[in-house]
């Protein structure tokens, strides 16, 4: 069974320098909250795995602290650029930044291999296009039925899987619903697994569209209201869609970060 | 490109986001990427297409939303779908079975077989190359999609000669390209920019200038583009945008219910 | 959109003579009164696939109109044998019985590379047992990754893909609940699909566990209440456990059994 | 078997079921088929093991019937569960990567190695071969399981020397098998009959009698096994089913509330 922890506890004992980490949210239930813990430990040298590294993982990795990023979409949604991860893979800053790059249906698909226990998954992708040649987890793989060659995508297994999601029981049964992304498959395809929830309640009342996560497959629940701020928790907050705008600015300049992170993150409260 | 005080008056932008959403009358599904394809794909369902379905690669299917959404993960989105799946499923079960019409992309550069890259831009010899946000769904939107509107605007820097890195495939190398690589949609069919719309020629599936947007001409257009662009032999003017669709195209962008 | 029909006119627009039908519902949501309209029509040479072939295929290899049954387990839950089944693979009657057997992670991986469009799935399974000599839909597939050796099976593309639901609305869009089974799978797999319901209503209404199937992903709806009888619709109808136990001794005989037919099947009333 | 009137009484199959559920005293999950393992394991969630967390390969995970499931499609198995995966879920995310702690599996035929037939069986030559259901879960259940438990009525019937066709694989044709062949769960730890128990010898990895269930005995056992049953140096005897394991089995098969 999950055990229900402090953030601060989770964070400790669940993520370890070198670890490869994969937060997850599609834009929705992103768990800020559980990075900011992060950056507070200073926990380093880590591989972040995610679909869209959106802010949450420009702030990782300006705070120095990736070695290496596997992702599919590196950008601010709907505002532009992600500057510390640019200025990470362009000019090495604040440390250099290993890039492993993949389509969005082939990291779905990575998940989803990872969850299911299997080495790699298939699909039709990749064809035609640069990033097969440059990404050694893409590899053609020959239909054995019809002789047709398709994408095989090495499964990924993450050290640690961090989610958000709206609920909790006290029994570490996970809820979460709206749009559920890939954080089933990145819980399952983890080693151990931290899930921030909106809340702990005393019985989970099930809803439509809800992901359920049993606690026996979750390593910890913490309970972090406004834990997936600036995205949001369906039924519990909305975007802040002026935090995503103002962060472009804000983050183009590596002083402005800096100050940002200090006054922000690091002078922030554990949780 | 605005006429203030003439009459009907629109930007060149608006031009290409009425078009954009002309070229979807005749879907029954796109899937629908955020930015200008997300604000065409809203401004149909308003206009030229009320019962085109929407399908974002955050796993909606068949979303309505009420305003444009901020990002493809706006809560909305879940709330107005038909269905809800997640992001794995959306891509194995409904996009690469061909199940979804048109696709809408976006692109920095684009070449002269609308292949597309959205993943670096080199700069001067020695100095690091520009990073962009990368692949996104694009890739297998690209492929498996029945066909792809690429909506950009016109300059030099994204029509090139030649892409510095190919992020997803349009027409390759010319015809036949797409069938030797087990590509099953049509590709590209149109790119709808600021100044015109440009669609493959059926011999050389090479783009084509094959319409102007109104005040605009097929020398701007040339002068826009980074290889030689060739002209259709009749160059279509695009019809003015209407009163219906600015009002509807202005109403989504300020956010007002539609 | 879906066309809604009625079952009579569904069935004779979308199963024709030597078409793959996929009939599917696990234990729950068994599409009985499709299968029994086919059977009143007459639709011969059929090759049938369904993980469970329970006695909703019994029934149509009892009554001759089928050529090749694909399957993971062909028995009467919690009974026995299906005795009808038995025979055809026994004694060929009344008419031989071709077989392509299965496990049930082989057969619901197969419905899913349907699903996805593939040629075929991965899996780690098969291992040590005899059921991949004999069945040319298993093979075996190298991981590009690790050289691990895994089991390839493929696809299943059905003509034709037919379950019950609960509800659909008038736009066909159709949606059920409980036990979901392989049933998404099985109507994305296949070329046509006919979804038999419980009843239409104007809204569907969003419900716990749901699956939703747009109206633009089905080919046909026809409203049958009680069309799962035997088993069950949840919210409408409990499992006839009776029906199955007496299936046993009334599906022994094949005078039983042809007696049954003539009066139930093929002298019910068309829906 | 049964003793009547001479104060505790229970019949063979109720020795099966009651130690088939103590054997799952210690486990966290259980996949669970129709039939004897489903008996047992709810008998276990009354008994031996309240937190047992039932997995039914519909797709019902934490199970918590209130009767005893009338096929393993119950619609109280969805109505009680934690959660409800479609089935290619179940297999492919729950049973696959080895989460679920113990498999319960039944069996047509069962050789002295564990493997088992649930396909034909053969009959006299030139006859047909009698067909059984065939695999369902269990050749995925047998393989993934961290173990297996198979529970089977002793008959020579059943315990054959050699099976007809190998529809699950146990420990193949000794130690070294499952390895070989990349099994990753530990495979069969015990075999439950209406005689007793049966377990791997840990060198040869060949079913041996370690128990009698009370009123029962080693040469029955081995009178009801179709090859040289060997018995462990100290057969013990089964505890006798206590007053609370009964009640709550027959409780369980009346379709009481538990």
């Amino acid at each position: 069974m999950a055990e229900i922890l402090t953030l601060r506890d989770a964070v400790a004992g669940l993520v370890h320098d070198g670890d490869t980490v994969a937060m997850e949210g599609f834009t929705h239930l992103i768990p800020f909250a559980a990075a900011h813990e992060v950056i507070r430990r200073g926990a380093t040298d880590l591989t972040l795995v995610r679909m869209t590294p959106d802010l949450i993982y420009d702030q990782l990795i300006g705070a120095g602290l990736v070695r290496k990023l596997v992702f599919s979409w590196g950008g601010n949604p709907g505002v532009g650029s992600l500057h510390r991860f640019r200025d990470a893979v362009e000019n090495g800053w604040p440390r250099p930044l290993e890039v492993e790059e993949h389509s969005h249906a082939g990291m779905a698909n990575r998940y989803a291999a990872g969850a299911a226990g299997l080495p790699f998954a298939v699909l039709r992708g990749y064809r035609g296009t640069g990033l097969a040649a440059r990404t050694p987890t893409v590899a053609p793989v020959t239909c054995p039925f019809t002789g047709e060659e398709l994408a095989a995508v090495a499964a990924v297994n993450p050290d640690v899987a961090v989610v958000h999601a709206q609920q909790a029981d006290r029994a570490g049964n996970v809820q979460f619903w709206g749009l559920t992304g890939v954080q089933k498959e990145a819980v399952l395809a983890a080693r151990r697994s931290l899930v921030t929830v909106e809340e702990v309640v005393d019985e989970l009342r099930p809803r439509p569209g809800a992901v359920v996560l049993p606690g026996w497959a979750v390593t910890a629940v913490a309970e972090v209201p406004g834990g997936a701020h600036p995205s949001y928790a369906a039924g519990y907050s909305v975007r802040d869609n002026a935090y995503y705008r103002d962060w472009d600015a804000l983050s183009r300049d590596r002083a402005g970060f800096a100050a940002w992170l200090a006054e922000h993150v690091r002078g922030g409260a554990p949780r | 490109m605005t006429r203030p005080g003439t009459g009907p008056a629109w930007t060149a932008d608006e031009l290409m986001e009425v078009n954009a959403a002309r070229a979807l009358a005749g879907a029954r599904t796109c899937f629908v990427g955020i930015g200008l394809p997300s604000t065409a794909a809203n401004l149909a369902r308003r206009t030229a297409n009320p019962g085109l379905v929407l399908v974002y690669e955050s796993g909606a299917i068949g979303a309505r939303p009420s305003r444009l959404p901020q990002s493809i993960g706006d809560g909305e989105l879940a709330d107005t779908a038909d269905a809800v799946v997640s992001v794995p499923e959306l891509f194995n079960y409904w996009l690469q079975p061909g199940r979804i019409d048109v696709g809408f992309l976006g692109a920095a550069q684009l070449d002269r077989h609308a292949n597309i890259n959205t993943t670096l831009v080199r700069t001067a010899p020695g100095r690091p190359d520009l990073r962009l946000p990368g692949a996104g769904g694009a890739p297998e939107i690209a492929a498996h999609c029945g066909e792809v509107l690429v909506v950009l605007r016109h300059t030099r820097r994204g029509l090139v000669p030649a892409l510095d890195f190919v992020t997803s495939i349009g027409h390759g190398t010319g015809p036949g390209s797409r069938t030797r690589l087990g590509l099953p949609g049509r590709g590209p069919t149109a790119v709808i920019t600021d100044l015109g719309i440009l669609r493959p020629a059926p011999d050389t599936a090479e783009l084509t200038l094959t319409d102007v947007h109104p005040g605009a001409t097929p020398a701007q257009a040339r002068a826009a583009t980074g290889w030689d662009l060739r002209t259709a032999p009749v160059v279509r003017t695009t019809p003015e945008p209407t009163a219906a669709e600015l009002a509807a195209l202005r109403a989504l962008k300020a956010g007002g219910a539609a």
